[in-house]
């Protein structure tokens, strides 16, 4: 008690340890954070994953997305409903936009991966700059409804948001969709066999370029959902796609390319690291620890945490 | 053989540029800076430029843009009332790209290739930092419009914005005055939050107020659970909020979701003005506090022309905020101090402006420019945020509050410069 | 003992046994053919002596042990290879490709200067491999052949004792394979050759040894006629090929 | 002309152009320009290096440009304070009573030297260590390289009382002694400038065709292959990227001087991405190519900018899209394709050519 007492008078605030409650908390913010990084690197997992195809512009769509939910709140007054229609109407929007870019632009690139990323980058800012000349360079607002604006009491001590429950729940299910659109459904089917061996897709007959484009289309799709998710969380503005794309290929690489889970996990682990190191430190330090942990983990396994295996040269 | 022959020319070659094209060593002109006149003003035509510097592009533009257009409103105004000594206003806008060495280039740009008599802009301390030694250098004139950190006293910046004992220390008082005895310091990672911090901590130790945590995010962070987390577990009765820019969103809906409300915890905001208010959403700042020094509803007939003015040339849905009006009131205060000096010539406009009585009517009430400091006499408001999306005063200081940059007068902020 | 001499060799991918346990002795001097039906595990043999794949078990040559070194040292103790598909750089010029592989040992200095004439070993090299002619031609403009010449002129270059050939003669015209063929002759005067082909006619014609592989392990060893005579042979590969 | 005449020529006319004709005609404001958009060159020549031949699209320039900038930025800053002084932001917004500990070696002016170029090469170096010799490539490498230049801007920023934080370090008043106000003075750092883009090219052009240049882009094609001769290709890759990794610091110490600012903002991911862009617009393989798109990006920038600011963030994303999809060898290969067709002409090829 007096050694607490006296150690408390040291310290320039009075820190009250780490009660239970708090780990808890802090554990759940970091599952929470855990389902947006999930969220905005779900997509990415497919089109870098899959395809090999690293689209910079995928914090666009997820811009895109996010402004679908305010043009929508402009003829829906309704904050849940056109919350729910966005869904959808955001996947469609985000996903054209990127079978667009994969036919003028990406088709031309696969053999360059390293000039893609230069070249979607270039869209990013092109986007970016035409959502400041539409939209105003200001954020915009949307509402929530008022369900979501809310939290969820489990303890005395222990609140938990309901828009993260919502994110979190949403981060789910879109993992499930997409793994149960990849295991059961010929496109899934299909989508498999052109990325274990393109050539011998095409060489049984797959059209490889149609392929292509549906995959594109559900990757890019999936930044529209992550973007409805984030108007409940973040800002909407030209400039909100920028900040979150190097997090979200850290963890696609870390994940492992071809693989789901690997991002499914990392997402997660990422999210609670951050969170933990954040409450015990700041957030400054807490990036740089991020970042040193993944070199170190890549150290460990370059290829990520799950690999294809291939006998391929490269 | 041919490489080295290259090689040993171009060493010689600059050597001897470089022997040859010595200039002033440092020792030379320190403390015998060349007398005369500041930077050539170009008084030949019938017009007369002034420079316009603020992002147009990049993270800043938000902000900026807005100043830049109520500095052309008062331009425009100024025009039509028949110009300054006789010369109508040339206005140069150039962009600063939210990049501050673009700002130190533009800046040089606008002095040496303008010839402007004077430039008004820049919003982040950063920016005014890069462009600082450019007009000290050249000697030309800035008017800065924002509220800043203070600890800044330049001979060629005139500072219309608050320092810190004209919004910070108001704001402390306020909160002390209505019973807050314990503060959360939130801001974003760079100067201003951080200093402003400082100066917080020395008056809280001062005047029995707990400061229980201090938490800075990255400039454009996102992410602010954990921070939310560790405000509420704090149980401060307060919290002090310098975030900047798309921060304050995720905050304030982090905020709310977190079941923390106004009437719990309020928080009181230096960076968030009308403009912002409209793009985070009243339905999470209903209620929160902000400190500054002019509101679009503040009254006097000032202002109602300036609000009218402002909404007939740019559209009836855009609001007017501290900064715009402080950039807008900055230009009036310009051409006052012109007009005494009789003269664009830089110097003697400073001359007519230390030597004090500068004062304009403006939509904050009456300023006057303080000569000793070069900074402005301001009245501070508290404000609290109304669902409609305007901020009503609910406190104000009674009267224009001199301007303090080191804060030299209160004893407890003796460690802090 | 010189040579090259394979003992229990094992490699797993992800629990595909892909070598099963293979024993293989190749004397200095010989020309060792290997064939075997598709996934017998011949290339992943040679992945495995050159240390592209992990593999447990014992890989010597000259006294020296391979297994679990990293690739370039392995090459740098004087085993070579080429691939199914030719690869050159194919940028580069056939000297370049050349240079560059008679160059590990070159000293920082000597690298950071650029090539002065042509190496005497990289000379008589091209004429080995009758490529003289396209000495400053871009690798990857040669013919197909060229280009697996080339890649065993990298071989000569580079000073390899062991050189393992994955199908060089894949794709090449009648003439080319009998070009190539001579080249084998002279290139096993002073080196141990160790040969994956599926060709038939051409090992007739220039196989010394003959070792076949079939499922991850060895099925049978000896001369041309010993393993065409070898009736489990005849059941997994000739039996289906060559009758 | 034989190649090595039209080289000499080039080196000649390069010379002539950034020494005589680029100082009589521009003034003091446009020279200044220059000089900044000549740092940026000198970036450019090193990302041409380590991309262009090396494959290694380095995002993270950023970093080293940092590095190499603060290091000249700190020396100076504590010589322009005196000896025992506090630099003013330190006592600012720092309050710090004395130095601290890294700090003090930077007020030796040989250290500091020094330090703005190995400082960033050692840095690389261990950073190459640990990537390349783990295989991490291609775009892994790419993400990786970014992410650093994220994590040191946010890192440095945390660090207000010691670094500045967003701010930087500002308001440079004498380099080494003489005084950066005087013109005179200002085009002395114009002409370093110039020499040391002149001498990086130099050492590019001797890099690029000695045996390591044929071997660097052969690592570059076919990386697993060069192993097979014996060649560790992550020392071949480790010497171009810390070679790139010095003159991105050589750059960002002379951009002090220069601009009279370093700041946060000139390492971060998008700063460090834009490096890249006048290196694929000018032909990222060649020799002159980077250091020209560098220059005419830079350029263009200002010109753009000065008149329709919203536009230009249209164009830098066109300048991304078009020539990489549509020019992958960028103007070089432009003048190549010329070179070919005129193959008699004896005309020498204009290496550069200065913005006005």
């Amino acid at each position: 008690m007096i050694a607490g007492v006296g150690a408390a008078a040291l310290t320039p605030y009075p820190r009250r340890g780490l009660p239970v409650s708090v780990i808890v908390s802090q554990l759940f913010t970091g599952v929470s954070i855990g389902a947006v990084l999930l969220l905005i690197a779900l997509g990415l997992a497919l089109t870098f994953g899959q395809m090999n195809v690293i689209n910079m512009a995928h914090g666009e769509f997820i811009m895109a997305g996010a402004y679908t939910v305010y043009v929508l709140q402009q003829s829906i007054s309704s904050a849940g409903a056109s919350l729910l229609i966005a869904l959808p109407v955001s996947f469609a929007v985000t996903g054209l936009m990127g079978v667009i870019l994969e036919v003028l632009l990406i088709r031309r690139l696969y053999a360059r991966p390293l000039d893609t990323l230069l070249v979607t980058w270039g869209v990013s800012l092109i986007l970016q700059q035409a959502a400041r000349d539409i939209f105003g360079a200001p954020n915009v607002q949307t509402s929530a409804p008022s369900f979501l604006t809310g939290s969820v009491q489990i303890t005395d001590d222990i609140v938990i948001a309901s828009s993260r429950l919502f994110i979190l729940g949403l981060a789910l299910a879109a993992v499930a969709a997409l793994m149960i659109v990849l295991k059961t459904t010929s496109l899934g089917r299909r989508i498999r066999a052109v990325v274990q061996n393109r050539d011998l897709a095409a060489v049984s007959g797959l059209a490889t370029g149609r392929v292509d484009r549906l995959t594109f289309f559900i990757g890019s799709g999936l930044a529209g959902i992550a973007g409805v998710a984030l108007t409940l969380i973040g800002p909407i503005g030209p400039a909100m796609g920028t900040n979150i794309i190097v997090n979200a290929f850290l963890v696609v690489v870390v994940g492992g390319i071809g693989q789901l889970k690997g991002t499914v996990i990392v997402a997660f682990v990422l999210g609670i690291l951050q969170s933990m190191v954040e409450y015990a430190t700041t957030v400054s330090v807490a990036s740089v620890i991020v970042f040193v942990a993944i070199v170190a983990f890549l150290q460990w396994r370059p290829q990520g945490l799950f690999t294809l295996r291939t006998r391929s040269l490269a | 053989m041919f490489k080295n022959r290259v090689a040993t020319a171009l060493v010689a070659l600059s050597a001897v540029t470089a022997l040859t094209a010595c200039g002033a060593k440092t020792a030379d002109t320190a403390g015998s800076a060349p007398a005369g006149g500041g930077a050539a003003v170009d008084t030949s035509g019938p017009t007369v430029k002034v420079g316009l510097l603020n992002s147009l592009s990049g993270t800043m533009a938000i902000s900026e843009v807005t100043v830049r257009d109520a500095i052309q409103l008062a331009v425009e105004e100024i025009n039509t009332a028949g110009g300054v000594l006789g010369k109508q206003l040339t206005a140069v806008s150039e962009d600063g790209a939210s990049d501050w060495p673009t700002f130190a280039e533009k800046a040089q740009k606008l002095i040496s290739q303008d010839k402007v008599a004077a430039v008004f802009g820049c919003w982040t301390s950063s920016s005014r930092k890069a462009v600082k030694p450019v007009f000290e250098k050249n000697k030309a004139l800035l008017f800065y419009p924002v509220q800043y950190e203070g600890l800044e006293q330049s001979p060629y910046i005139f500072y219309t914005g608050a320092t810190t004992n004209q919004q910070i220390v108001p704001a402390l008082d306020y909160l002390k005055s209505t019973g807050k005895t314990s503060v959360y310091l939130v801001g974003s990672d760079y100067v201003f939050p951080r200093t402003a911090n400082k100066i917080i901590k020395a008056y809280a130790a001062a005047n029995g107020m707990k400061v229980l945590g201090e938490d800075y995010a990255p400039l454009g962070s996102t992410e602010f659970s954990t921070i939310v987390n560790k405000v509420k577990a704090s149980g401060a009765s307060a919290v002090f909020n310098t975030l900047n820019g798309d921060s304050n969103v995720a905050f304030f809906k982090e905020y709310k979701s977190a079941g923390l409300t106004a009437e719990s915890m309020p928080v009181v905001s230096v960076s968030i003005a009308e403009e912002e208010v409209k793009s985070i959403g009243t339905q999470y700042l209903a209620g929160q506090l902000t400190a500054w020094n002019y509101y679009q509803t503040t009254e006097g007939a000032a202002n109602e022309r300036f609000v009218k003015a402002y909404k007939a040339k740019y559209g009836a849905d855009k609001p007017t905020s501290d900064p715009m009006e402080a950039a807008y009131t900055s230009v009036y205060l310009w051409k006052a101090m012109a007009e005494k000096a009789g003269s664009f010539d830089i110097e003697k406009v400073k001359a007519a402006a230390n030597a004090g009585g500068i004062t304009y009517e403006a939509p904050e009430g009456l300023v006057t420019v303080d000569g000793a400091t070069q900074h402005v006499f301001k009245t501070a408001r508290i404000g609290k945020i109304g669902s409609d999306g305007l901020i009503e005063e609910v406190w104000n200081s009674g009267e224009p509050v001199k301007p303090d940059p080191y804060l030299k007068s209160y004893s407890w902020a003796t460690g802090l410069s | 003992m010189t040579g090259l001499s394979v003992r229990d060799l094992r490699v797993v991918f992800d629990g595909f046994v892909a070598l099963d346990g293979v024993d293989l002795e190749v004397p200095e001097g010989d020309v060792r053919f290997v064939i075997g039906p598709n996934g017998a595990g011949k290339t992943t043999m040679i992945d495995a002596i050159t240390g592209l794949v992990k593999a447990t078990g014992h890989v010597g040559f000259d006294g020296q042990d391979l297994l679990g070194r990293k690739v370039h040292r392995i090459a740098r103790l004087g085993i070579g290879r080429t691939f199914q598909t030719a690869a050159v750089f194919e940028e580069l010029t056939v000297l370049q490709n050349l240079d560059i592989a008679a160059g590990w040992g070159r000293r920082a200095v000597s690298l950071l200067r650029a090539r002065r004439g042509v190496p005497p070993e990289v000379g008589k090299a091209l004429e080995t491999v009758r490529l003289s002619a396209v000495r400053d031609q871009p690798a990857g403009t040669l013919a197909h052949g060229q280009k697996q010449w080339l890649e065993i002129g990298m071989l000569l270059v580079q000073d390899a004792r062991l050189l393992l050939l994955d199908e060089p003669v894949a794709g090449m015209s009648h003439d080319e394979r009998d070009a190539t063929g001579e080249l084998l002759g002279v290139l096993s005067r002073d080196r141990t050759v160790l040969v994956i082909e599926h060709d038939m006619d051409f090992l007739r014609r220039y196989a010394r040894t003959v070792t076949v592989m079939h499922a991850g392990k060895v099925l049978s060893e000896g001369s041309v006629a010993e393993v065409q005579a070898d009736p489990r042979v005849q059941e997994v590969y000739l039996g289906r090929g060559a009758s | 002309m034989s190649p090595r005449l039209r080289t000499f020529a080039g080196f000649g006319i390069t010379a002539l152009l950034l020494f005589a004709v680029a100082p009589l005609v521009l003034g003091d404001f446009r020279l200044g320009l220059l000089a900044k958009y000549l740092c940026f060159a000198i970036v450019a020549v090193g990302i041409g290096l380590a991309w262009g031949r090396g494959g290694m699209l380095a995002l993270g320039q950023g970093v080293f440009f940092g590095l190499g900038g603060y290091a000249m930025a700190m020396h100076l800053k504590l010589a322009d304070a005196g000896p025992g002084e506090l630099p003013d932001f330190m006592t600012l917004y720092g309050q710090l009573d004395a130095l601290p500990w890294w700090w003090a070696p930077f007020a030796n002016p040989v250290f500091a030297l020094l330090a703005t170029v190995l400082l960033p090469m050692l840095v690389a170096l261990l950073l190459g260590l640990l990537i390349f010799r783990r295989r991490v490539r291609g775009a892994y490498f790419a993400i990786l390289s970014q992410a650093l230049a994220a994590a040191f801007a946010i890192l440095l920023i945390g660090q207000q009382g010691t670094t500045g934080g967003t701010n930087g370090l500002t308001d440079i008043q004498g380099f080494f002694g003489y005084d950066l106000n005087d013109p005179v003075n200002r085009r002395m750092i114009y002409f370093i400038i110039a020499t040391a883009l002149l001498l990086m090219l130099l050492a590019a052009w001797q890099l690029m065709r000695s045996r390591y240049g044929e071997l660097l882009v052969a690592v570059r094609d076919a990386e697993e292959r060069v192993r097979f001769l014996g060649y560790d290709p992550a020392n071949v890759k480790l010497v171009a990227y810390v070679v790139a990794a010095g003159m991105a610091g050589l750059a960002g110490a002379l951009f002090v001087p220069a601009v009279g600012i370093i700041s946060p903002a000139l390492i971060g991911v998008v700063p460090s991405i834009e490096f890249v862009i006048g290196v694929a617009v000018g032909g990222r393989a060649s020799l002159a190519g980077p250091a020209i798109g560098a220059i005419a990006v830079a350029w263009a920038k200002t010109a753009l900018s000065e008149r329709v600011p919203s536009a230009w963030t249209y164009f830098e994303g066109l300048l991304f899209v078009l020539p990489i999809v549509f020019l992958p060898g960028g103007i070089a290969s432009l003048v190549r394709l010329r070179r070919r067709r005129t193959a008699e002409a004896p005309a020498a090829p204009a290496l550069e050519k200065v913005p006005s």
